[in-house]
């Protein structure tokens, strides 16, 4: 199918296997059928045949017909579910790229606010396409890579590719969204790496920046309550420019300055009552233990790091 | 033309028959109070579906209809369940 | 069989098939809505569930009840006309209409007092709720409204069913359309056998 | 029914005249008429609007249409396609004309019925062409009323939903008809495996039609009731689940689409047999096969959703269960070949239509196959391939089978020939015309291609030009088919009752039928294509 339609992507080939598999069989099928009756219209015409054989039926050959295509569908099948398998199992590693579709364009959100109007990614790199849609049923179809899905309100769909040409394809809307449905259409540009690290860096800013994981936990458990993120003083102190400044703590054993660092946070957040910024009263602060668990404390303690030395 | 061979159900069939409805709601009504969790809905369908078995075997006579009839009911019934469960394929593994 | 000349009356058993293959659809009618319900159930647990108190299961189940015993005097009624008692199929329709008009009035009540509560699509109330909640109203009004519009028909047929009986139209010879009128006002009944648990008794 | 000194005897279609003698009939032949009479004008009607698509199609960009013309336009042609022709199509017409002849019955259980549900038809037809005009904009979500699109489009979308639950319910009411027909209105005699196949084919149909539209109906009633009362069944933004309308609407309309082709098989199944002189190869096989379409087409809906976000195993399920419904078209293929194989073979054009007809079924069927494929549905759901699938399948299957019926049923429903040249010769154009038009779709498909496009990639005009071409070549063939058949309505030479030496009841008596069909009752002694008997020597 190469110089039909390029295999643009690692999923290609089993998709193409399959059309081969199932064209072939459909056209010996075609071609026989349509073989047979021209040659019945020949042999057995009227002007040849007055004595029509009056048969009617014969059980062996019912079966022949009911179980033959009954396998050759059965093959079929499972070739198009070899070609589709993979498709729903995305590997681990694959760089998310968030596609939002409305009426009528394409946006694809590589997070920080970089949004770009074409999908430019890296070649020979898993790509996982997070599809949203943010009014009606729209339809991500790429040709050259065989892959497509619906963009669905209300829905996180996704698909996956390892692009495997450089080059620049096609992408369509495949599902009606209407009046410009057909102008709805966008390209996907495969470059290296190292190009698109830089394209990425060049990116401008145009969308929300959305928060650090580690602040929405800060925020859904309510922390702000009593920390500020601006240093004005409440019932805590203050998370600015928190992580690696020097603190006086006050302990049982008496005064001592600490590093904020990983280890000062974390037990501050786990055990907040062992060591109190001076200045600061004890037993305001319950233990979260059973609240965050690692990973949540890891999160946390890179956005301190992180918004630290944006600064 | 004419429905000779019908049968006639009784009156003391239809008053019987009206009992037994009556107390299977209450069951299921008194089934919701005990709290059996994932089985409730489980429960208040069977017995539904008993009442709609009873109604159909005495009140709309199917008992007394020929066969062909009966599997007829019985098939669309059954081809409706088929299609929530294939439903369900759907929406269950999501 | 069909082996006479053309005329107005319809075999029984013709008949009777023709309303059977009808009920079928009307299963299936309510049988899509049996699939939304299902789906949207699963989808909003809790929140089909906290909807479900706003509706009274008492009225639900006092007009469980009455459809109950409505069927059973249809089928009475049904047994009157088969034993030439004209007089009582007569009254026992007649009470068949009198418990349908009750459980119309009570529909009345619980619908009106939802849309006191402004519990009804659209309303300002109702863009406040959770999306289960809307959901569960939603179909709350579609199934019962389909519902007690098939009972409006069901009446209407058995109505005419009593004019036909006191006509005489309607006798121990012929009494098809009696019978076909039961078996729909059997089919409100099914129907409602299955919404009463799936809308008032959720737990 | 006496009257043989007359010059012209008593039939169904002079036994009384005047337009209103036609309005009020209960006949079911008459019934039948006023079908093919309707449908044939709204097929004329979408069939132009497909052509202006062609047209606008002819080059890439904006030709003779706006994009908002266009979009309204593919919304009406599909909807006044399969739901006012296609699906209504051979059953309503064919069905009604030669059901209770071919079972041995004076009419059909229910003839008011009948006639009503003739009139709720028309009254839902002309509420799909009152979509168009009326005060707004023209529908423009395709016949598939996808969600949410269609629930806030600000087009007539509530009048075209209100016209396909209205003719649902027509629907409905000749499929409860015919099965009752058929079970209580059967000639004595006549077994139930002594019926002909196209009753057969139409009981099959019939139980989709009941069991299947009510489907429909609630879920358009659904969509309006969001639309008007915003209760969102599917609406995301109130919690509603588009996925879900997508399930429903399929669960009827697959289904459908074996109301459209069940009938056709029925309609060749009869072709053959007579054009041969042979009895059907395999009655009992061809019997079961449409009963098992009817019942395992129920099952597989969920193949037009495959790229909708499904879990997985409902993919692969629904792929599976597509496959399984081949094998039951295919039984049938090969039970028709064998039919003509060692029979006498007579090429005229009825059988030349059912000859193509296996052809076009064949291509379209096999496409069908790789739709059903997950990893080839995958490539070419939503492309111009789907388009050339169905036309193949609806047009080349279901309009071939509807064109050898007429063909064949012609001299005993109006009692004249048509010309058989001038069939040969618009047979010719329009087998030609048709390939052309819709086979460059596969390929532009394939390449990617999408369907419902207004405007398209400067690399696909050689395919949509050559495509176009084709059309107006089909256009040709089809007015040439249609003329023949008008004009020797009246010119044609008298037919004699049986023509092509028919055994089925139909051939038995004369043509066109006498009002009431039988001046006797038939009673039946054997099965339905015995070619030996008394009759036909
Ligand atoms: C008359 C109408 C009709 C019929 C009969 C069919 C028949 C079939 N259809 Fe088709 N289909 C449509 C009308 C029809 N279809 C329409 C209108 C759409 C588009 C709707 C829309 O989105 O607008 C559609 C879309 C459609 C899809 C969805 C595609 C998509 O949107 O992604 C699929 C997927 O599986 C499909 C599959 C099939 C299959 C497997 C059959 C099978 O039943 C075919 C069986 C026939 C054969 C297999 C050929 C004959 C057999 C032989 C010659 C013998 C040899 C056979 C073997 C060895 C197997 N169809
Ligand atoms: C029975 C079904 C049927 C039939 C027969 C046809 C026939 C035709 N169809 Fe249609 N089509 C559909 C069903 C059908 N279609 C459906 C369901 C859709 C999907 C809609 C959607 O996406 O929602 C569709 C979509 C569809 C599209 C896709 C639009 C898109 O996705 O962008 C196109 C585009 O080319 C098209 C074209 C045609 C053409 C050229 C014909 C031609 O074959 C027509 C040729 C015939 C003529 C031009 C008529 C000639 C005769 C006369 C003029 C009569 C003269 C009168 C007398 C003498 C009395 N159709
Ligand atoms: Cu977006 Cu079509
Ligand atoms: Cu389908």
């Amino acid at each position: 199918m190469d110089t039909f339609l390029s295999e643009g992507s690692n999923l290609a080939g089993a998709v193409d296997r399959a059309f081969i598999f199932i064209f072939t069989i459909s056209f010996i099928f075609t071609i026989g059928i349509t073989a047979m009756m021209v040659y019945i219209l020949i042999h057995f015409s009227r002007k040849k045949v007055k004595n029509p054989r009056q048969f009617t039926g014969s059980v062996k050959l019912e079966i022949v017909w009911t179980v033959v295509p009954l396998i050759i569908v059965l093959m079929m099948f499972y070739f198009g579910w070899v070609g589709f398998a993979p498709m729903r199992k995305v590997p681990a590693n694959a760089m998310p790229i968030k596609v939002i579709g409305r009426m009528w364009t394409w946006d694809f959100d590589y997070g920080n606010g970089k949004i770009s109007k074409e999908l430019v990614v890296p070649y020979n790199r898993d790509i996982k396409l997070n599809l949203v849609s943010l009014d009606v049923n729209h339809g991500l179809f790429i040709p050259a890579f065989r892959v497509k899905e619906d963009v669905i309100p209300g829905y996180s769909n996704y698909l996956w590719f390892r692009p495997i040409i450089k080059d620049t394809f096609d992408i369509f809307c495949t599902e009606y969204c209407g009046l410009a449905h057909s102008g709805m259409v966008s390209k996907v540009i495969v470059i290296d790496s190292l190009a698109f690290e830089k394209w990425l860096v060049d990116l401008k800013v145009t969308g929300d920046v959305p928060d650090h994981p580690g602040l929405t936990i800060i925020k859904t458990n309510a922390c702000l309550t009593c920390h500020s993120l601006d240093g004005t003083r409440i019932v805590g102190p203050s998370f600015k420019g928190l992580y690696g400044s020097k603190r006086i703590v006050v302990t049982d054993q008496g005064e001592k300055e600490v590093e904020a660092f990983d280890d000062y946070i974390k037990r501050s957040i786990l055990d907040p009552n062992a060591e109190v910024v001076k200045g600061f009263n004890k037993g305001l602060m319950q233990s979260y233990k059973e609240v965050l668990k690692g990973e949540d404390l890891d999160k946390i303690v890179d956005y301190f790091r992180t918004s630290v030395e944006k600064k | 033309m004419k429905n000779h061979d019908d049968h006639i159900t009784s009156y003391s069939l239809n008053w019987t028959v009206l009992i037994v409805l009556l107390i299977l709601t209450t069951i299921s009504i008194l089934a919701i109070k005990m709290h059996l969790g994932a089985y409730t809905v489980a429960l208040a369908l069977i017995l539904a579906s008993v009442k709609v078995t009873i109604v159909l075997t005495y009140f709309m006579h199917l008992k007394f209809e020929n066969l062909l009839l009966r599997l007829m009911v019985g098939g669309v019934f059954l081809l409706f369940a088929i299609v929530i469960v294939i439903t369900f394929i759907d929406y269950y593994f999501r | 069989m069909s082996t006479t000349e053309h005329s107005d009356f319809i075999d029984s058993d013709t008949g009777k098939l023709g309303m059977w293959l009808f009920l079928f659809t009307e299963l299936f009618l309510f049988g899509g809505l049996f699939i939304v319900y299902a789906v949207m159930r699963s989808k909003y647990s809790a929140d089909f569930h906290h909807a479900a108190l706003e509706l009274n299961a008492f009225i639900g189940a006092t007009n469980t009840v009455v459809l109950l015993v409505s069927s059973m005097t249809v089928a009475m009624s049904l047994t009157a006309i088969q034993r030439k008692q004209s007089n009582r199929a007569m009254g026992l329709i007649f009470i068949t209409l009198i418990l349908a008009g009750v459980f119309m009035v009570n529909k009345y009540f619980e619908w009106g007092h939802k849309i006191g509560l402004h519990l009804y699509p659209g309303s300002d109330v109702m863009k406040t709720l959770p999306h289960g909640e809307i959901m569960f109203f939603g179909l709350y009004f579609m199934m019962t409204g389909l519902h007690a519009l098939h009972v409006i028909i069901g009446g209407i047929l058995l109505t005419i069913v009593m004019f036909k009986i006191k006509s005489g139209r309607i006798n121990q010879e012929h009494y098809l359309l009696h019978e076909n009128g039961a078996l729909y006002w059997h089919l409100v009944d099914l129907i409602w056998i299955f919404l009463f648990p799936l809308l008032y008794l959720i737990t | 029914m006496n009257d043989s000194s007359t010059a012209v005897p008593l039939n169904f279609l002079n036994h009384k005249t005047g337009l209103w003698s036609w309005l009020s009939s209960t006949d079911h032949k008459r019934i039948g008429l006023l079908y093919l009479y309707s449908i044939t004008v709204f097929f004329c009607v979408a069939a132009v609007l497909g052509l202006l698509m062609k047209i606008e199609k002819f080059a890439p960009g904006q030709t003779i249409m706006t994009a908002q013309t266009y979009n309204g336009m593919f919304t009406i042609h599909g909807i006044i396609m399969i739901f006012i022709v296609v699906i209504p199509g051979l059953a309503a017409v064919f069905g009604n004309i030669l059901l209770p002849i071919m079972i041995g019955a004076k009419d059909v259980a229910f003839p008011k019925l009948n006639l009503f549900s003739w009139y709720v038809y028309i009254t839902g037809a002309f509420l799909g062409l009152y979509s168009q005009f009326a005060h707004g904009h023209v529908p423009d979500t395709g016949w598939t009323f996808y969600v949410p699109y269609s629930a806030e489009a600000t087009s007539n979308v509530v009048i075209a939903l209100t016209a396909a639950f209205v003719l649902g319910f027509a629907s409905i009411l000749t499929g409860l008809n015919f099965i009752v027909t058929i079970h209580r209105m059967r000639a004595p005699g006549m077994t139930w495996f002594r019926m002909p196949l196209f009753p057969w084919s139409l009981y099959a149909t019939a139980w989709i039609q009941i069991l299947a539209t009510p489907i429909i109906g609630i879920t358009l009633l659904m969509v309006i009731a969001e639309r008007t009362f915003q209760i969102g069944f599917f609406d995301p933004k109130l919690g509603g689940d588009p996925v879900l309308y997508q399930h429903l609407f399929w669960i009827y309309s697959h289904p459908a689409v074996y109301v459209m082709i069940l009938p056709a098989m029925g309609v060749v199944s009869e072709i053959f047999p007579t054009f041969s002189q042979k009895p059907i190869f395999g009655y009992g096989a061809i019997v079961f096969s449409s009963l098992a379409i009817a019942f395992v087409g129920y099952l597989v809906w969920g193949h037009h959703m495959y790229t909708s976000g499904m879990s997985y195993q409902a993919r692969w399920a629904f792929s599976l269960l597509t496959f399984l419904v081949a094998v039951p078209s295919a039984i049938k293929v090969f039970n028709w070949l064998s039919t003509m194989y060692g029979g006498s073979v007579d090429l005229k054009p009825p059988l030349l239509y059912a000859i193509s007809f296996i052809f076009l079924f064949s291509i379209g069927g096999f496409t069908g196959l790789t739709l059903g494929s997950l990893a080839t549905d995958i490539q070419v759901h939503n492309t111009e391939f789907i388009v050339a699938h169905f036309h193949y399948i609806i047009f080349g299957g279901m309009g071939f089978g509807f064109f050898a019926a007429i063909h064949y049923w012609y001299p005993k429903i109006y009692g004249r020939m048509y010309s058989n040249r001038w069939a040969y010769i618009a047979w010719g154009i329009l087998f030609t015309g048709f390939n052309i038009l819709y086979f460059p779709m596969f390929i532009m498909g394939i390449q990617g291609m999408p369907r419902r496009y207004f405007d398209y990639d400067p690399k696909f005009t050689l395919g949509q030009e050559i495509s176009s071409i084709g059309a107006f070549i089909l256009i040709i063939g089809l007015i040439a088919m249609i003329s023949n058949l008008v004009y020797h309505r009246r010119k044609g030479a008298i037919a004699p009752a049986n023509p092509w030496h028919g055994v089925t009841l139909e051939w038995q008596i004369p043509s066109p039928p006498p009002h009431e069909n039988f001046d006797e009752v038939p009673v039946i002694t054997h099965d339905p294509y015995v070619f030996d008997h008394p009759y036909t020597k």
